[in-house]
């Protein structure tokens, strides 16, 4: 083992040795500025592994022979060695990045390179108050140097607002620490923390010390200068500025609030939260994509800052938290940043030109994963920790805010995200460097590194050996195979991991693992109409598959979570591949990340901190009544409501399904909806009537769900564009199955799980269809159709029987559905919702009939008559979803009845009565074999009688109608379903008012606003942001003062 | 007596200084404000070490090595001082040869004149 | 004896106040650089009073020596590209 | 130029005055120590006997508190280098010559080649016995600057040795982290003066390295000061 001191000695000494060098011997200087930082990364990272794997035991590193206080030592412990890990190989591999910068500038800028290296390492390893202040001047004035790397002359006039700014710093640092040491008569941060400091006297010595410190970690709002040097600053610079500073500086402040005191947190907290949420607001604004980098680096800062607020409650796991958001942050931003050196414009959507290269897109997307915390990046399992210890200690505004902006964060990155894989490339590609590339995904390795590390080192399982997740994974090398040859590997999958699963699962487990898992599969048949090799599509289906099976099997709070997030950034990329998809994929991710986050709440209060916490507990929790319990239902319940699009929380789903392509319509309409109800059922089973306020929160759900039914009916009768329409209809149908859990009775919840079964069959045979019409006509708007029924006759097929079947008329398992369903209604007394959902039946019926009336009969347009039907491979799964429709409405028996025993055990009760292929309720019975048979014959009557009515039907030209001679501005307009419905629009119109859009729209609009505002106090004049600065320290002190007192 | 007169002579040069780094315009003169302002911060330091009735803490025939814990002051912050004064001048020499390069870009040195970043 | 030191860091300590609003309030950077090299030598004085000559030798030689003439180096150069700084 | 009274000056002022009352506590709150504190009583007593230095602040500078010491020097060196970059990318135009405003006159050419030795000289002094008088490295390194100084304000058309001072900057800094370095191996850490004997307590050799590094400093800071006066003295024609 090699000792610390030589990191800095090896940085000091190479620096020097370059002055030997002559002008002109560029390489030579380069060669020794390299070896010298790997020297250092490598001494720091060989402490680090053998600190962790208890190899070696954390030293002190003496100085001058004499024990500290009386000479300064540095301290190598486990956070040390991975900070300086990080620091120093931000700096070697930014000194690759940097090459051509610092070769044009030559061997002092290499020397002041690896000072600042050198430093920043210093830094973290001195536990001498004094020392930490010279490395810290050393920081500033290689900062003032390495801004000058920059061809932006720009970047001149933000080093020096950085200069100035550090000037006041260094001024109130060196007071406090005159002023503290003579309080304590040690500079030894060891020795200050023996004593611990009010808010007077001696306490507001090391409150300038804190301030100071805090200040260096660009607080918001007192942070212009920084946004300055990010946005001017060579991108390589950036990064180190970024990951390697930041994190120095984070960590010099965590050890000056150690030694302070636990009164001091609450400053952290605040200022950081401070941060946190200001500079994620502000960032909404950014137009620069490294300008919006800063004000997220300043925000994560913020948010680790405000974890070294929370370290009393943190205990043990402080290092594995902090540690997890620090280093994650460090390696996310540094990656970036090399990123934005490769995009030549500095707007967002200039980052369209990394769809040049796959692997750059993966690298974009695998940072702002680990920006945002999802797994399996160590950001993840940190966030997790750290909410559950806030809500064991009743920090519960901390963990709002916390979640707060997380997701304003996740906001703005995941818009940019959409941005780069949407956008024009308006510049011709000028192709990536090399070196640069490689640089990137240095950094993207590491973060994957990082994850693995501390997923085995967590408490709970590490995602990324759980083998559905590593095969989703596995899809990401395979990406060079043909699509045909990764959809039969991805069926293979599905259908092999059924096999091997199933025996274990309970009824209600295997009903949701045939519809995922193994209608996933016959979906996925669809797939093999795409030619070519289909990049970006298979690893996120089988993220989203795999978050499902997981999701499934989850048996404590945690598997539950880390599978809904993997399932929902699967499908989020889904999404996001549709072709108008980019603003649509934002809301749903939003949507979905505000409803994992208000389940990551609710666990965690439930749990009460403690883990791993199994979901039975939750039943455990309602049995004992505790006082949050129906607080951890309303969130757990609107988190699941999210996915299913519950009226209110519903924007998102319409375009994200409309827009989607033609086989993934299906698939999250069909299955993905299904793991919010799975949710629900989990919920329900275990949590059953909770009272908030007196209120039934069950009574409130069927509510939403009669609501949802009503209201997304209504609106999709409105819809000319036939996905829409389908897409409207699935918030109506999934509104059936909530409103038929939330009935708390037997029958009800027999109801959603048809429902489930139901709606995936005839949702994925519907969305097929009309994707299948919409390859052919490449409209999806209905009435620029018609008449497609001879050219299209299987699909005309499927959609007859999926509409037969979804509105709930006989023969077909709707029917059934609807059966269940009233007797379920019967059996409540809730009267008021079921008005509501008898209403949506009929309307269903308005907007379902649509469907075959505008797109198959009618006339066929000119430019449709060469058309052939659907291609094959979209039919295919169509034809076996009309069989298991046919075969489910004459046995329901088959799938249910098993079903409703399981139920039976949570109702204690048996309502339904089988009896071969008969069902008996209190109310009635329904034989489906019998029904089908009267309703054949009554149909094959009609038929005849139709058709030999209809055989003598005169056929005119559309739109052949004279308007006195004036020719229509809108021709459309004159096909008969163009608007259809405009008589119930002009009496109900006032019900689909996009309301909800409305008041949305009005909350991120706010924050958009507020942004703007704010951001006009960073006029970029040096001098107010040094008055800023001031105003801030003093605020701070007065604020503190006042507090204390 | 004699350190706290010094120590406030050190935080007025402080407030002085800062005053006129925050409200001249002209970058040299900002400079000029944060050199008062650090030489008063040094005056602070050392009036913090000092101790009334002894003598500079450095050992010959006057003060013999024996008695020097009793005739000798505080020397820690003196040795600061030093390192502060250094430093001080590092950045004010880095300080400096931004304000030129500032000048050579504008051919002004008015601090109010390069907000071309901002927001 | 106890009352002269006082006195005189007393005196010194207006002194270089003094001086210290010459330099802010000048109207010229050169008199200003001037004065603020005096506040340094004041206060290299101070230091001799307060029992610190390392200090008083190093505020003498850097702080009024060498930055005084680094500020008049900067503003020689920008002086002879033709500003006025009045 | 005078300050106009502005709403900027307002705010400042307001500012300062609540800083002023947080200094003011301070002040308030500060009573000199009637006895050294531990970590002064520590230097106070052991100092003769750990590092043979007569100069107790000389003694933590170098020994004790060499780390800072180290840092400091990196400092200059950092700012030399950087000054060299900043003005190196923007080249002062061609016309003028010395510093602007002072004359080179005759009499400041001759004067200045029967101070320059003697200027030297005294800073050579001043370093090599910082162990046993006040001053040290960096007074005698910028007592040699200011040779250098007058030289530059003698003859600034004069080129010296930019590449020996840049030569002296370096040698002296990397001998100074060896002898860091041979204090882990000979002695008791990072930069321990005991790799030397410690010799007569009062004598010119004593104090085991802290002459040598001392000397070290005085020339590196020497060196480093001379560099940045170079860089800015330089112009375009150099």
């Amino acid at each position: 083992m090699v000792s610390a001191i030589f990191i800095i000695a090896a940085g000091l000494g190479a620096a020097f040795l370059l002055g030997l060098l002559k002008e002109d011997q560029k390489a030579s200087a380069f060669a020794i500025t390299v070896a010298a930082l790997g020297f250092m990364s490598w001494v720091a990272y060989d402490w680090a592994v053998a600190l962790t794997t208890g190899r070696a035991a954390p030293v002190d590193i003496l100085t001058a022979g004499a024990e500290p206080p009386f000479a300064i030592n540095l301290r190598m412990g486990v956070a040390e060695a991975w900070l300086a890990t990080v620091i120093g190989v931000t700096g070697l591999v930014s000194a690759f990045y940097l090459r051509p910068a610092l070769m044009r500038l030559g061997r002092r800028a290499m020397a002041v390179l690896l000072v600042m290296t050198m430093a920043l390492t210093g830094l973290v390893l001195t536990r001498d108050i004094f020392n930490l202040f010279v490395f810290f001047e050393l920081v500033v004035i290689a900062t003032g140097g390495l801004v000058l790397l920059s061809d932006d002359e720009r970047a001149v006039a933000a080093g020096f607002k950085y200069l100035v700014v550090s000037q006041i710093i260094s001024l109130l640092l060196l007071i406090g620490i005159i002023f503290t040491y003579h309080a304590n008569g040690s500079l030894n941060i060891d020795d200050i923390a023996a004593t611990p400091m009010m808010f007077t006297g001696a306490g507001l010595a090391i409150f300038l010390v804190l301030i100071a410190l805090m200040l260096e970690l660009k607080p918001f709002p007192a942070n212009g200068w920084a946004l300055d040097i990010y946005e001017a600053a060579h991108p390589g610079f950036a990064a180190i500025f970024s990951a390697a500073s930041g994190t120095a500086a984070l960590y010099a402040a965590d050890k000056i609030f150690a030694a302070a005191g636990p009164d001091w947190l609450p400053l952290a907290t605040v200022l950081g939260l401070l941060s946190f949420l200001g500079s994620g607001v502000l960032a909404l604004k950014q137009t620069n994509d490294r300008r919006l980098l800063g004000y997220s680096s300043i925000g994560q800062i913020g948010f680790v800052l405000a974890v070294v607020g929370q370290r009393d409650i943190l205990g043990e796991s402080y290092l594995y938290i902090a540690g997890g958001i620090l280093i994650t942050h460090a390696v996310a931003k540094a990656g970036l940043y090399w990123l934005s050196g490769l995009v030549k414009g500095r707007g967002l959507d200039d980052w369209a030109v990394l769809r040049a290269n796959p692997l750059l897109v993966f690298a974009f997307a695998s940072f702002v994963a680990m920006l945002v915390g999802l797994p399996p990046f160590p950001g993840f399992y940190a966030k997790w920790d750290l909410m559950h210890a806030l809500a064991g200690s009743d920090r519960l505004v901390v963990l709002g805010l916390i979640l707060l902006g997380a997701l304003i964060e996740a906001g703005y990155m995941f818009r940019w995200f959409g941005y780069a894989l949407k956008r024009e490339v308006r510049e011709a590609f000028p192709g990536f460097a090399t070196d640069k590339t490689a640089v990137v995904l240095v950094a993207l390795a590491a973060g994957w590194a990082l994850g693995f590390v501390w997923g085995a080192a967590s408490a709970n399982p590490n995602l990324l050996t759980a083998l559905p997740i590593l095969f989703a994974l596995a899809f990401l090398v395979l990406e060079p195979l043909p699509a045909w040859a990764k959809n039969i590997l991805a069926i293979a999958g599905l259908v092999g991991w059924f096999v091997w699963r199933y025996p274990g699962y309970d009824p209600l487990q295997m009903i949701f693992a045939v519809v995922m898992i193994l209608g996933g599969a016959v979906i996925l048949l669809a797939s093999f109409y795409e030619k070519g090799r289909r990049i970006g599509f298979y690893p996120p289906t089988m993220l989203m598959y795999a978050g499902l099976a997981l999701l499934i099997e989850a048996q404590t709070s945690f598997e539950f979570f880390a599978a809904w997030e993997v399932l929902t950034i699967g499908s989020y990329f889904l999404i996001l591949r549709g072709r108008m998809g980019e603003p649509h994929a934002l809301s749903y991710i939003l949507f979905s990340l505000g409803g994992a986050f208000a389940i990551l709440a609710g666990f965690a209060v439930a749990s009460m901190g403690v883990q791993p916490f199994a979901l039975d507990n939750l039943k455990a929790l309602a049995e004992a009544a505790v006082p949050s319990a129906p607080w951890v239902f309303v969130l757990l319940a609107v988190g699941f409501m999210t996915k299913t699009a519950s009226i209110g929380l519903h924007i998102w789903l319409p375009g994200a399904h409309a827009e989607a392509e033609t086989d993934v319509s299906p698939m999250v309409s069909g299955i993905l909806l299904k793991a919010g109800l799975f949710g629900l059922f989990i919920l329900l089973m275990n949590m059953g009537h909770q009272h908030l306020w007196g209120v039934d929160l069950t009574e409130v759900l069927v509510w939403i769900g009669a609501l949802s039914a009503f209201l997304g009916a209504l609106m999709a009768i409105f819809q000319e564009d036939a996905k829409r329409l389908l897409a409207y209809s699935s918030i109506s149908q999934l509104g059936y199955a909530l409103f038929g859990l939330a009935l708390m009775n037997h029958v009800g919840w027999l109801l959603a799980m048809m429902f489930v079964i139901n709606h995936y069959i005839y949702k994925s045979m519907l969305f097929l269809a009309v994707g299948g019409v919409y390859k052919r006509t490449h409209t999806k708007l209905m009435y620029k159709m018609g008449g497609l029924i001879t050219l299209m006759p299987f699909t005309f097929v499927s959609v007859l029987v999926g509409i037969i079947a979804m509105s709930g008329v006989p023969p077909l398992s709707g029917f059934g559905g609807r059966w269940l369903f009233y007797n379920a209604i019967m059996a409540s007394d809730l009267r008021l919702p079921m008005v509501l959902i008898f209403m949506s039946g009929p309307i269903a019926f308005l907007y379902l009939f649509r469907l075959i009336h505008t797109i198959f009969l009618g006339q066929l347009k000119d430019e449709h008559r060469r058309l052939k039907e659907a291609p094959f491979w979209l039919v295919v799964p169509q034809m076996i979803f009309v069989l298991a429709l046919l075969a489910f409405a004459v046995l329901p028996g088959m799938a249910l009845q098993k079903v409703d025993g399981y139920i039976g055990s949570f109702f204690g009760d048996e309502p339904l009565i089988w009896s071969g292929r008969a069902i008996t309720s209190t109310f009635g019975h329904w034989n489906p074999v019998a029904i089908m048979g009267v309703i054949g014959v009554v149909f094959v009557t009609v038929l005849a009688l139709l058709l030999w009515m209809n055989h003598n039907a005169q056929k005119v030209k559309q739109f052949n109608i004279v308007f006195s001679a004036e020719r229509p501005f809108k021709p459309q307009t004159t096909h008969f379903a163009w608007n259809f419905f405009a008589p119930y629009r002009k009496a109900m119109g006032f019900l689909v008012m996009p309301l909800v859009t409305t008041f949305w729209g009005a909350i991120t609009d706010s924050l958009h606003s507020t942004a703007d505002f704010t951001r006009r106090f960073y006029t970029g004049n040096g001098q107010t942001y040094a008055v800023q600065v001031l105003f801030f320290v003093v605020a701070t002190y007065l604020i503190a003062m006042g507090g204390a007192s | 007596m004699l350190p706290t007169i010094a120590m406030a002579t050190g935080f007025a040069l402080i407030l002085m200084g800062l005053y006129g780094a925050l409200t001249h315009r002209n970058i040299l003169r900002m400079i000029l404000g944060f050199t008062i302002a650090s030489t008063g911060v040094n005056v602070v330091l050392v009036s913090v070490g000092y101790m009334p009735g002894r003598t500079a803490p450095i050992m010959d025939s006057a003060v013999p090595v024996a008695d020097a814990a009793a005739r000798v002051i505080d020397p820690v912050p003196q040795a600061l001082v030093l390192t502060a004064i250094v430093i001080g001048l590092g950045v004010t020499a880095l300080m400096l040869a931004y304000a030129y390069r500032l000048f050579r870009i504008r051919h002004s040195l008015d601090i109010s004149k390069f907000t071309e970043l901002k927001w | 004896m106890t009352l002269l030191a006082p006195l005189a860091a007393a005196g010194f300590g207006l002194a270089m106040i003094g001086a210290a609003l010459m330099a802010l309030r000048a109207r010229s950077t050169a008199v200003a650089v001037l004065a603020a090299g005096l506040v340094s030598l004041f206060a290299s004085v101070l230091f001799l009073i307060l029992a610190a000559p390392d200090v008083a030798m190093t505020e003498a030689a850097i702080g009024s020596g060498l930055t005084t003439f680094l500020f008049f180096y900067v503003l020689g150069r920008i002086r002879r590209e033709g500003y006025d700084d009045d | 130029m005078t300050t106009k009274f502005t709403t900027r000056s307002f705010v400042a002022l307001v500012l300062l005055a609540l800083l002023g009352v947080a200094f003011w506590t301070l002040a308030a709150g500060y009573t000199p120590d009637a006895e050294l504190n531990r970590t002064a009583a520590y230097y106070a007593e052991n100092t003769a006997r750990e590092t043979g230095a007569q100069n107790i602040v000389t003694a933590i500078i170098v020994t004790y508190r060499g780390l800072d010491t180290l840092g400091e020097v990196t400092v200059l060196f950092l700012t030399a280098a950087i000054v060299a970059l900043v003005l190196g990318q923007s080249k002062a135009p061609r016309g003028g010559s010395g510093s602007g405003f002072l004359p080179s006159g005759e009499l400041l050419q001759t004067g200045t080649k029967m101070l320059l030795p003697i200027i030297m000289l005294f800073g050579a002094y001043v370093f090599v016995n910082g162990h046993l008088t006040p001053g040290g490295g960096f007074q005698g390194g910028a007592i040699l600057a200011s040779g250098i100084l007058l030289l530059l304000l003698a003859e600034p058309k004069r080129r010296f040795g930019h590449a020996l001072i840049s030569r002296v900057e370096s040698v002296s800094g990397l001998v100074y982290v060896l002898i860091g370095i041979a204090g882990i191996v000979l002695a008791g850490g990072f930069l321990d003066n005991r790799i030397l004997p410690l010799g007569t307590f009062g004598a010119l050799l004593s104090a085991g390295a802290i002459p040598l590094i001392y000397t070290l400093i005085g020339l590196k800071v020497g060196a480093e000061f001379s560099s940045i006066l170079e860089s800015l003295e330089e112009t375009e024609d150099a």
